[in-house]
């Protein structure tokens, strides 16, 4: 029942790989990268783990795509990377990818995976909570850990660029308005970024 | 590496990192107007580093058409009605200054009612550009109900002007002499009655405008001009008293019956677009305690002295200025003792403010633009003449 | 403040306007020259040369602070535009209800005179204005170019006697 | 008629007169054919063991006793639940009754009376609606503008941006159960899937931003991302007690959750937390930052015209209604109210049962009143600064829904609430 489905699904989020890398225009290529991570979404619905699926696009499509399509607005709108390809390189490239491929399936036809059984019953979404917080809750309280460690890591990089960024702002003719600024009494910088930091420590606890 | 960057076409690397303008990269250019829903027959060349306004240039002349030589062409009296084309929504301030400097210099002198009927008919006028203001100051804000309500209150108000002159905007009721026709007999009973019901209506603007949390959050701290830089840049009215000079035409050289009358000068200290918003809101009740005076005091009698044909000027020039709406209005009139001006110059509030927007726009952040704009009680029309 | 009727404060103004009358006078003699004083209403006529001087003075000593118009006129019969300042005054109480006007009268075929953007940083765009309506050149001024007429104005300043409108040519 | 100056009346008629025999000569020679085939190849569908053949229909145009034991089938069919109820069609509508309520509410606070005279002169019975035919007015308006596209524009990414606004919003109307049983995709993580398909909001936003090639829309752009992005996180914060509470994260499951209590007297916190950034996540005042019509035109809109235009806003007021279901999901109960209407029942075959009349009119007041709030909020707030957005969202929303979680945890160990009713 599934294999028209998982057929066309295969194709296109293989397609879109290849046209995330290959393509010219940075946008499209976004584009087509956020619609290879909705196709490995809808694996996994065919794998009916929807609360994973769920979360690859909430992650994925919401957030990665969203700040690559950002970042590209923010540099520039025109391709800027110049396809730097020689016949050599091409032919090097295919021969280590084929040469992945192949290892890599030698050593998943050879391993215990062939033989794997899947479990007649889904588990449910209770089940993976309740291993989550018990079996492999050590495994769980360092991803936390981890994530705000980064987070508040990301915040204070955040807080170093702000200050030099505003240094280098400040060239030769643009004193004056500097000084405008700070008598016009605008809240920036420093405070609203110490109150976010606050917020997020707040999220550690 | 497959992919290199091409370092020649990124803007950024490059050495000097200046486009045409001379401009540091990443300013935005924005041409506010004339053609954007938060700038009238204005512009407003606005240069944005991310979000923060790093210049400023005011561009006006969308809508200029010569007033001051059209005043060359025209005797006296033949001025009137164009005159006051500028500025519709206070088409008495307008007026005013220039009927008080034709009756100096062409000595003309006028009844006591007359005098009375003006300030009353410029108090009225003034309440009905600061209630357009602040209906425009509502929705630049993207307070609609705020848009709505002063915008049928103001009604009211025009009515009254409609009952006296017989116009509802562009009146040409002042002329050289006194004004144009006495009022109707139930012209006071009425005007009492629309002006205490618009003075109950003012607080329900503060309840629902002035008292806003966000409202205060947009406009609060916002802008501030400070004192001095207020009478350097030669702001006036409204603006020139939120920052704390109490400084009125009416008070300061009273024209016409003024000094008979008892009002308040509004004075805040803060500068900022709230206390320029707030302040025209408290000059609004003093408005009205004006008129409200005035029409009880106003004498009997006649309203107009009878003019000859075509009133000649004697030689010399007056320069007089009353307080309109949006502030201190001025005429500079010379006269070379024929029944044509030799020369009209106007210095409206409105072209006055320019430079004052330009000074406060510069370092204020791109959201604030509207708050700072429209609390300059900027007209575009007036300006241009 | 209290007043009395026109005729009444008229002639306790004129004292003022005699003392700020006396004081340029004694400061800058018979460099400046009086032109008239009406009630309220004090007109010097000032060299292009002490411009500055004398306008620094009227802020600085007298009070007068506050600019209100800059007007500029044409007399072609004499050959001459004036460029009037209109100055007013929010800080010193006694000169307040005054204004203070000053004229620099310049040769109508060279008009050129220093700014007084450096004293009054209200009269920017006055005096564009005046260098767009009169063809005046304010020395100096930072951006001295068109403002009001539109962008393919090509004839004489519009101000100027010698220019007519279409249909008025008289 | 080559000029307009040839216009004359009789010319007109005749136009008209000869469109008409082309589309009669067309039908009747080609369609007619064309839908014959189509029909002997497509085998008819089958409801409830009765083959829906055009015999069929045509003998139910004269004997409509005949169709009544089949109606109750036809809505329990996919295809009717996404296209018909409480699919499309009836979100459309609730959006279409949503603008006109907030016309004619928005009229009212401002002491004005809003839409009201169009078709009055036209039709008799304009009267009674009311000024309503003036949406009508308008979407013709925006279907006959053309659709000016930048030059500079991306122009595929121009044109699907307004199509993925509505897809996504639709996907939005799919999980949110109406009734028991009344829902389009009942999932058991459907609360994630509105989290998933709300991500593709700004993505899409950011997409047509940049595809217009234009300042305004890049600044409305930016704003609309920071905006939603940064709100997204009370959004998911706010519900999480709503899932420790009910223990799933099913619609459904947390509809059927709240019998005995809604949630929002349990969190209020959340609930106001979740209208907050309900509103900001809809782009509406005071959160209507990405198109602040003072500052900048119309943001990240301003180079739609036309009938993009009106897709953004059919999208924007579908969003508004699903957001408001939503609220009305997690918060009042979903479509519990007591049973009082009585059941439709046609020639004597039941189509609707009592309760689920009952509980769709109940779920539609509900949303209603939601939406209308927000509408009320517009008529008397300005909006806000993007400073002020951010800084009350990273700090005053972030820390609201933690209380908000702490107050859900306290009340699950108090032992208030038991984990699953």
């Amino acid at each position: 029942m599934s294999d028209p489905y998982f057929i066309t699904v295969s194709v296109i989020t293989i397609a879109s790989a290849i046209i995330a890398l290959e393509f010219r225009e940075l946008i499209y290529g976004a584009i087509a990268l956020a619609v290879t991570l909705l196709g490995i979404a809808i694996f996994f619905v065919l794998l009916d783990a929807t609360f994973v699926a769920m979360f690859q696009i909430t992650v994925y499509v919401g957030a990665v795509v969203v700040l690559i399509i950002f970042t590209i607005m923010l540099v520039r709108r025109e391709a800027w990377l110049r396809l730097d390809e020689g016949g050599r390189r091409r032919v090097m490239g295919a021969v280590i990818a084929l040469a992945i491929i192949g290892l890599l399936g030698a050593l998943l036809a050879a391993s215990s995976i062939a033989r794997w059984q899947a479990s007649e019953s889904v588990p449910t979404l209770m089940q993976i909570g309740e291993e989550m917080l018990t079996y492999y809750s050590p495994a769980f309280i360092a991803l936390a850990l981890t994530l705000a460690a980064s987070v508040v890591g990301a915040l204070v990089l955040a807080k170093v660029d702000r200050g030099k960024g505003r240094d280098k702002g400040k060239g030769e003719g643009e004193g004056e308005w500097d000084e405008e600024e700070s008598s016009s009494g605008f809240e920036r910088g420093g405070e609203l970024e110490g109150e976010r930091k606050e917020s997020v420590e707040g999220e550690e606890r | 590496m497959g992919l290199e960057i091409d370092r020649e076409r990124i803007p950024g690397f490059d050495v000097e990192g200046k486009d045409a303008d001379g401009m540091d990269k990443g300013i935005l250019t924005l041409s506010v107007g004339p053609q954007h829903p938060g700038s009238g027959h204005f512009r407003l060349i606005v240069k944005v580093d991310g979000d923060i306004i790093v210049e400023a240039l005011p561009d006006p002349g969308y809508v200029h058409r010569g007033e001051e030589k059209m005043c060359e062409y025209r005797n006296y009296i033949q001025n009137i009605p164009h005159l006051e084309r500028p500025m519709i929504a206070d088409s008495c301030g307008i007026l005013y200054p220039y009927v008080l400097a034709v009756e100096e210099i062409c000595n003309i002198p006028v009844p006591e009612r007359a005098k009375y009927i003006r300030v009353i008919m410029a108090e009225l006028n003034r309440c009905i550009f600061e209630l357009y203001w602040l209906g425009i100051y509502g929705i630049f804000l993207g307070h609609s109900t705020m848009f709505m309500w002063p915008m049928a209150d103001r009604e009211l108000l025009i009515d009254l002007a409609e009952m006296a002159s017989g116009a509802r905007v562009t009146h040409a009721y002042f002329v050289p002499g006194g004004v144009r026709n006495d009022v109707p007999d139930a012209f006071p009973e009425k005007a009492k009655r629309h002006l205490l019901y618009f003075r109950n209506r003012l607080k329900e603007y503060k309840d629902i405008f002035y008292d806003n949390p966000l409202f205060q959050a947009r406009t609060v701290g916002v802008g501030i001009l400070r004192r001095e830089d207020a009478i350097n840049l030669g702001a006036t009215g409204p603006v020139l008293r939120a920052s704390g000079v109490e400084h009125d035409i009416r008070k300061v050289e009273p024209y016409d019956v003024y000094d008979e009358l008892d009002f308040k000068v509004i004075t805040m200290n803060e500068g900022d677009s709230f206390a320029r918003a707030y302040v025209p809101w408290l000059e609004m009740y003093e408005s009205v305690e004006i008129a409200l005076q005035a029409l009880e005091r106003m004498p009997s009698g006649p309203v107009r002295t009878k003019l000859g044909p075509n009133p000649k000027g004697a030689v010399g020039e007056v320069f007089k200025r009353v307080e309109a709406a949006r502030g201190e209005l001025a005429y500079y009139l010379v006269s070379d003792g024929n029944p044509k001006p030799y020369r009209v110059k106007l210095s409206v509030p409105s072209f006055r403010e320019i430079p004052v927007m330009a000074h406060l726009l510069k370092g204020a952040k791109l959201a604030d633009m509207p708050s700072i704009y429209w609390s300059m009680n900027y007209w575009p029309v007036e300006a241009d003449r | 403040m209290s007043q009395q009727g026109q005729g009444q404060a008229s002639t306790d103004q004129l004292t003022v306007e005699k003392e700020i009358v006396d004081r340029v006078i004694a400061r800058f003699g018979d460099k400046v020259k009086l032109a008239y004083v009406k009630p309220r209403r004090i007109r010097f006529n000032v060299s292009k040369d002490i411009i500055l001087e004398f306008a620094r003075y009227a802020r600085d000593e007298l009070g007068f602070d506050h600019p209100i118009s800059v007007a500029g006129v044409d007399y072609p019969k004499n050959k001459l535009i004036d460029v009037v300042y209109h100055i007013g005054s929010c800080t010193n109480d006694k000169f307040r209800s005054s204004v203070l006007v000053f004229a620099v009268q310049l040769d109508r075929d060279d008009p050129v005179m220093p700014t007084l953007i450096p004293i009054y940083r209200g009269v920017e765009y006055h005096e564009r204005e005046t260098f767009e309506m009169l063809g005046v050149i304010f020395d100096g001024h930072p951006r001295l170019e068109r403002l009001l007429l539109p962008e393919d104005w090509a004839d004489i300043p519009p101000l100027r006697k010698d220019f007519h409108t279409k249909g008025r040519e008289e | 008629m080559s000029t307009v100056s040839e216009f004359t009346f009789s010319n007109f008629v005749k136009s008209v007169l000869w469109l008409l025999f082309w589309i009669l000569i067309i039908v009747s020679l080609i369609a007619l054919p064309i839908i014959f085939i189509v029909l002997f190849y497509v085998p008819p569908p089958v409801i409830n063991g009765v083959e829906i053949n055009p015999y069929l229909l045509l003998t139910m145009l004269t004997n409509p006793q005949v169709g009544a034991p089949l109606i109750r089938p036809t809505l329990e069919s996919l295809f009717f639940r996404i296209a018909v109820f409480p699919g499309f069609t009836f979100a459309a509508l609730f959006a279409t009754v949503l603008i006109f309520a907030e016309r004619k509410t928005l009229a009212k606070m401002q002491l004005r009376v809003g839409p009201y005279h169009a078709g009055r002169e036209a039709f008799w019975w304009a009267n009674s609606l009311g000024g309503f035919l003036q949406l009508i007015a308008d979407l013709l308006k925006l279907l006959g503008k053309e659709i000016i596209v930048p030059s500079g524009a991306d122009k595929p990414i121009f044109w699907a941006a307004p199509a993925v606004l509505v897809i996504a919003a639709a996907g939005l109307i799919a999980l949110i159960p109406v009734a028991p049983g009344w829902v389009i995709a009942d999932i058991d993580v459907s609360l994630l899937a509105v989290f998933a398909l709300l991500g593709f909001f700004p993505l899409t936003v950011l997409l047509a931003s940049y595809a217009s090639n234009s300042k305004y829309p890049f600044i409305g752009g930016l704003r609309a991302l920071y905006q939603l992005i940064s709100y997204e996180i009370p959004l998911i914060l706010a519900v999480l007690p709503i899932v420790i509470l009910a223990s799933t994260l099913s619609l459904t499951g947390i509809v059927e959750a709240q019998y005995s209590y809604w949630f929002i007297l349990l969190v209020p916190i959340g609930a106001f937390v979740f209208f907050v950034t309900a509103l900001a996540e809809l782009e509406r005042i005071p959160f209507d930052l990405p198109e602040a019509e003072s500052e900048i035109v119309a943001g990240w809109l301003t180079e739609y015209s036309g009938m993009a235009y009106g897709l953004i806003q059919l999208a924007n007021y579908i969003k508004m209604y699903a957001l408001s279901a939503l609220f009305t999901t997690l918060f009042l109960g979903g479509w519990i109210g007591p049973e009082f209407l009585p059941s439709i029942e046609v020639f004597n075959v039941q189509v609707l049962s009592s309760g689920e009349v009952s509980s769709i009119f109940w779920f539609t007041i509900k949303t209603f009143g939601v939406a209308l709030f927000m509408i009320i909020v517009r008529g008397t707030n300005p909006r806000v600064k993007i400073d002020v957005l951010l800084r009350v969202g990273w700090s005053k929303l972030i820390a609201l829904s933690f209380i908000n979680v702490f107050i859900a945890v306290a009340l699950l160990y108090l032992g208030v609430v038991g984990v699953g009713h």
